[in-house]
């Protein structure tokens, strides 16, 4: 059997928990709405143009997952192919 | 004679309680899982490992002098593992897809949902008899929710350092089971024809947005939500090291070795939360049972979110990449794209899938923040 | 000059690490027979087929880097569909 | 004139002892062995590189506030970097050739016998004036006879504090010595017909296999001797992430960046116990005496027991194969292979000598893990 | 309510103090030069951000449980990273050109005259009220003048730990403005002249002469300056495992990623010591003025020495070299070769500048050593 | 205003600055010359010959990770045999 003062604890503990779920989506919420307006703004700030030289960095970047994921999509699509031509 | 009775007594077999046994065939099925299933094996496989060890009678792992009590001492207790997990992750995160298109942040943001809705209901578990949590239990099991390991790990080893151990192996072992969890979900809350949806294809995003994309986050949590300036600020300096592109060799150590020690590190002292006296209640059943009502929470808000955004978009949005929100980087985008392409074989999904994907991260570091503020 | 019980405490010693001599020997010897053992049960149990498949592997892990790298090629790629475009 | 005064004070050639002078030359004598001769490198630079620093007057390098005091406390104290090595190594390691041939544990458990032997001696030996060592001393020093570093530090760490610098390098000296040492026993044991026999080439081993591997040893070592789990366990957790084939990126950092780095520091923290006052004394010429037995005694127990199994096997055996069961990977198996080829020019023997060479890292594991449970 | 003004005051704007608000903007500034003007970015992008992360109300970072309280007392309290960066730097450094040319010693040894002269004047800087610097302020000051990060980092620990961020942030912010401080330096003292003059080619160096020069190094440091071995010392084990050619696993893994992750720790570390009551005060004025004037003392004595030498050389010296004497290698290198070329097209002096420029770093360390001895 | 025994501390500490500036100063140099006659030695003992053979370096490094390829190169290289000779 459940006490009464348990009954009382956690009902009081259940209006703690739906305050926290109320005041914490609200919130969640409210800072992504913010971020959004700060996007928005970046946006504006710094535009995309078509021609802006490609990054220096990324493309330069030579990251080994990268090149990994790279070299594993080139031979599976040569593998692919090579699949098919033997079918001719 | 003495020597061969000492012998026998220093035996795992003679020293082994019931409930040792049982967790070492825990970490074995993590293990198995991890191996033969495939399921998130750079984390389960230490994991696995690490409750192996902890649960072996006399070797002593977990206490004062053992590998995993100080692996567990130097990288939890203090927080700094799942803090460094975060920046290598934000060094391996591309934000374009989410910068593309904003509006994916509120998707990452509905479906921690299943954050704090699960809060609620842990606290209203209290009512079995035998279980007993507190807000700051409840706070850190409802983060399983957040689909995000690190994230999980930082918050249980701030609120909950009894509980870590069930709580990471719940949150990863959903994160696996993405795939199992989310489609039956997705497909209940959509019609077929929402699900064939296509996309418009994403505007390209200059360099500059995306180096100024992790300054704005780190910049609005500084002011909004400090509190959550620990996991955000170091998932924001992996980025901005990514693209700032003036410490490549930084980045690239932070992306691979970096990670890749810490990972291990990481998994093992998980693992070493795995003893008996700790994983084997009921207590676990009620977190394993949380988690998965967490995920399908947080899938199912994320659906309802997109579909509502889609009522009033100009651009046609598809309710799937809801179910991207909660996190799960890069599974549940990849299970958005799949239940896309069974409507509509030429839908491609995946990269609109990815803004609201690390929007879920984000989201679920927020919210963790604000947990942590209210609760810690 | 070694004492009488010096003595005594050294031939107390050599007994002990005699026994440890035994005990360990044995221990060790008896220890990797039941590996052996092990051993010869795991091959029953997984024998090898000549043609059994390479391992898959590394092509099964699904990093976030890779997933960055996907992403990265499909944007390039779109970007360079999109300047052909233009180009008409 | 004070500060020139107090100047000349703080030169090292004011406050150097002969104790510290004797050292750096020996510290610089490891260096010229490691670099001039090639004698197991790897850890032999950063530890005469340690004694050197370790022996500098002033500089305070293993009091607290040094580098080297940090470097020890925090690694070989907690025992963290010989089982971070033992990780590495158990990553690096394929047991294929083991696993194809598993009586070949039987020659890695034979060469134990120059552990336990040692240890009688290292107690007989105390009827010099002036050697005094104890069970626990005892059962470090004939650690070496294991002729495995890292089992030797951890051991040495845990038994016998003191004696660790002289007792690690007297183990890689005697590992780097092994083409000299071990031939001569070799052929005093062996018949020119023996050493001409060629084995039959290995089965094939199946992926499973080799994946179970790993599983089984920590299965039965928990089981049977948790002592050695520490160990054990690591080697198998490098060995399970090797051979699972699914977390290929943390295999990786295992067997390169993470193995490299704490090598490092092991062998600088190792120097640091080269100090005068710990180094200069007849227990080190006692050590290194009783290293060197131990070793000869491994490699004639190995020979004669392959001797033993060529009687009683249907296939051939050569009986040079046993001497590489000291461990000493992979100096010993290499030796093994020349000396063979001395005899018959067309024998290759080197993955027949892998087997019993991986099988006497297991062995002098064990043998650790039962001193440990015994004397620890 | 409660909760929402509980909320209200957990946000950073609520929390926020005035100077912790300008030490964000010195962060971000810090960010915006080491990315948009590629000032020292593999320094300044982590200690800019931990600037900016330490100075977060309510977050914690600095404070026992917080990340860069763990990162700076294990790294910085004990001197440890910056100590790594040391070997990660000798791993780096081809002491060539040095070898070649020994007198090029001579300019790094001038180039420190910088430090000497500003520690001077900061005691003198004493009659200004409000600044009130010990002997050891003083020197941890004047070490800026060495242009060298982790010697200025090691001692400002050793020496002035509440000036640490100051010092750290004015060496590296004057490392990057090097080619805007030396030039009009370097002309002022030199004729046209003068800058236009070819040197000979250097003559080839042996293998072993760059083996054997780390071990005179430290041979010669223990003897005479034992309290610079920590750093001599670290710089020496680097380079000679470089040299040796005997441990590349090391070495490859000691030059990148080894250096890499100490290299994010130590600029976060001392990130966090940008704290507004620590940086925001007249001393830091006065530091960064005293920093400036050691730099530009430092070049014009290494310019003046080369003048000097160049009188009884009877080979010809260009005097810009002696610019390169402060170290901040490799910048001042390149500055020297500019300038050159700048007088004479077909003057290519990088080769003749990276003697005096790495004899720099090593002068720098020597006089932190002395400092230590006579200071400390 | 500064008072008297302030402008003492600071002369006193002036005095002390200027004595670490030229002592400092001297042996940096001190130091420095003493290297300089180290490397001349250096430079005697160890002559350049220009025919010196290039570092040997890597092939020379005993590791274990060479040794685990080499094993598994000549598994493959054994398997392929195998594989060969059943065709026959
Ligand atoms: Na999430
Ligand atoms: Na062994
Ligand atoms: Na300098």
């Amino acid at each position: 059997m459940v006490s009464n003062s348990e009954v009382v604890k956690v009902s009081q503990l259940l209006a703690q928990a739906a305050e926290l779920m109320l005041i914490g989506m609200s919130s969640v919420l409210l800072f992504l709405l913010l971020l959004i307006a700060a996007m928005k703004l970046l946006k504006t700030l710094f535009p995309y143009f078509p021609d802006q030289p490609q990054r220096p960095t990324a493309s330069a970047i030579p990251s080994r997952a990268m090149i990994a994921a790279v070299t594993a999509a080139v031979h599976q699509h040569h593998h692919a192919v090579t699949k098919e031509q033997s079918h001719d | 004679m003495d020597s061969l009775q000492l012998l026998w007594q220093t035996t795992g077999i003679a020293a082994m309680s019931w409930g040792q046994l049982a967790m070492i065939g825990v970490g074995f099925l993590l293990l198995y899982l991890a191996i033969a299933k495939k399921f998130e094996p750079l984390l389960l496989v230490p994991i696995g490992f690490g409750a192996v060890l902890a649960n072996i009678p006399l070797a002593g792992f977990t206490e004062p002098g053992g590998l995993l009590y100080y692996i567990y001492a130097a990288g939890i207790d203090t927080g700094v593992f799942p803090l460094l997990i975060f920046m290598g992750v934000g060094a391996l995160t591309d934000f374009g897809p989410l910068i593309a298109n904003p509006k994916m942040l509120l998707l990452g943001g509905a479906a921690q949902m299943g954050i704090f809705v699960t809060l609620f209901g842990a606290i209203a578990l209290n009512v079995i008899p035998g279980l007993d949590f507190s807000l700051a239990d409840a706070s850190a099991i409802a983060i399983i929710g957040g689909a995000d390991g690190p994230t999980a790990i930082f918050l249980a080893s701030r609120l909950a350092p009894d509980l870590l151990g069930a709580i990471a192996v719940a949150a990863y072992s959903y994160m696996a089971l993405v795939p199992i969890i989310q489609p039956p979900i997705m497909r209940l809350l959509t019609t077929e024809q929402e699900r064939q949806v296509k996309m418009e294809q994403l505007r390209p995003v200059s360099r500059r947005e995306k180096l100024m994309f992790p300054l704005a986050v780190l910049l609005l949590t500084l002011l909004l939500l400090p509190s959550a300036t620990p996991l955000v600020g170091m998932f924001c300096l992996g980025n901005l090291m990514r693209e700032s592109g003036v410490v490549e060799r930084l980045t690239k150590t932070t992306q691979n070795d970096l990670i890749n020690t810490v990972t291990i590190f990481l998994g093992l002292a998980v693992g070493s939360k795995l003893s008996a006296e700790h994983f084997l209640s009921y207590e676990t059943l009620g977190i394993l049972a949380l988690g998965a009502i967490a995920f399908a929470i947080g899938t199912a808000s994320g659906v309802l979110m997109a579909k509502l955004m889609a009522k009033f978009s100009h651009s046609p949005i598809n309710p799937l990449i809801g179910a991207a929100g909660v996190s799960a980087v890069p599974m549940a985008a990849r299970v958005v794209n799949k239940v896309g392409q069974q409507a509509n074989p030429q839908n491609y999904l995946l990269m609109h899938a990815m803004g609201p994907n690390v929007a879920g991260v984000l989201g679920s570091a927020v919210a963790a923040g604000i947990l942590l503020a209210l609760v810690g």
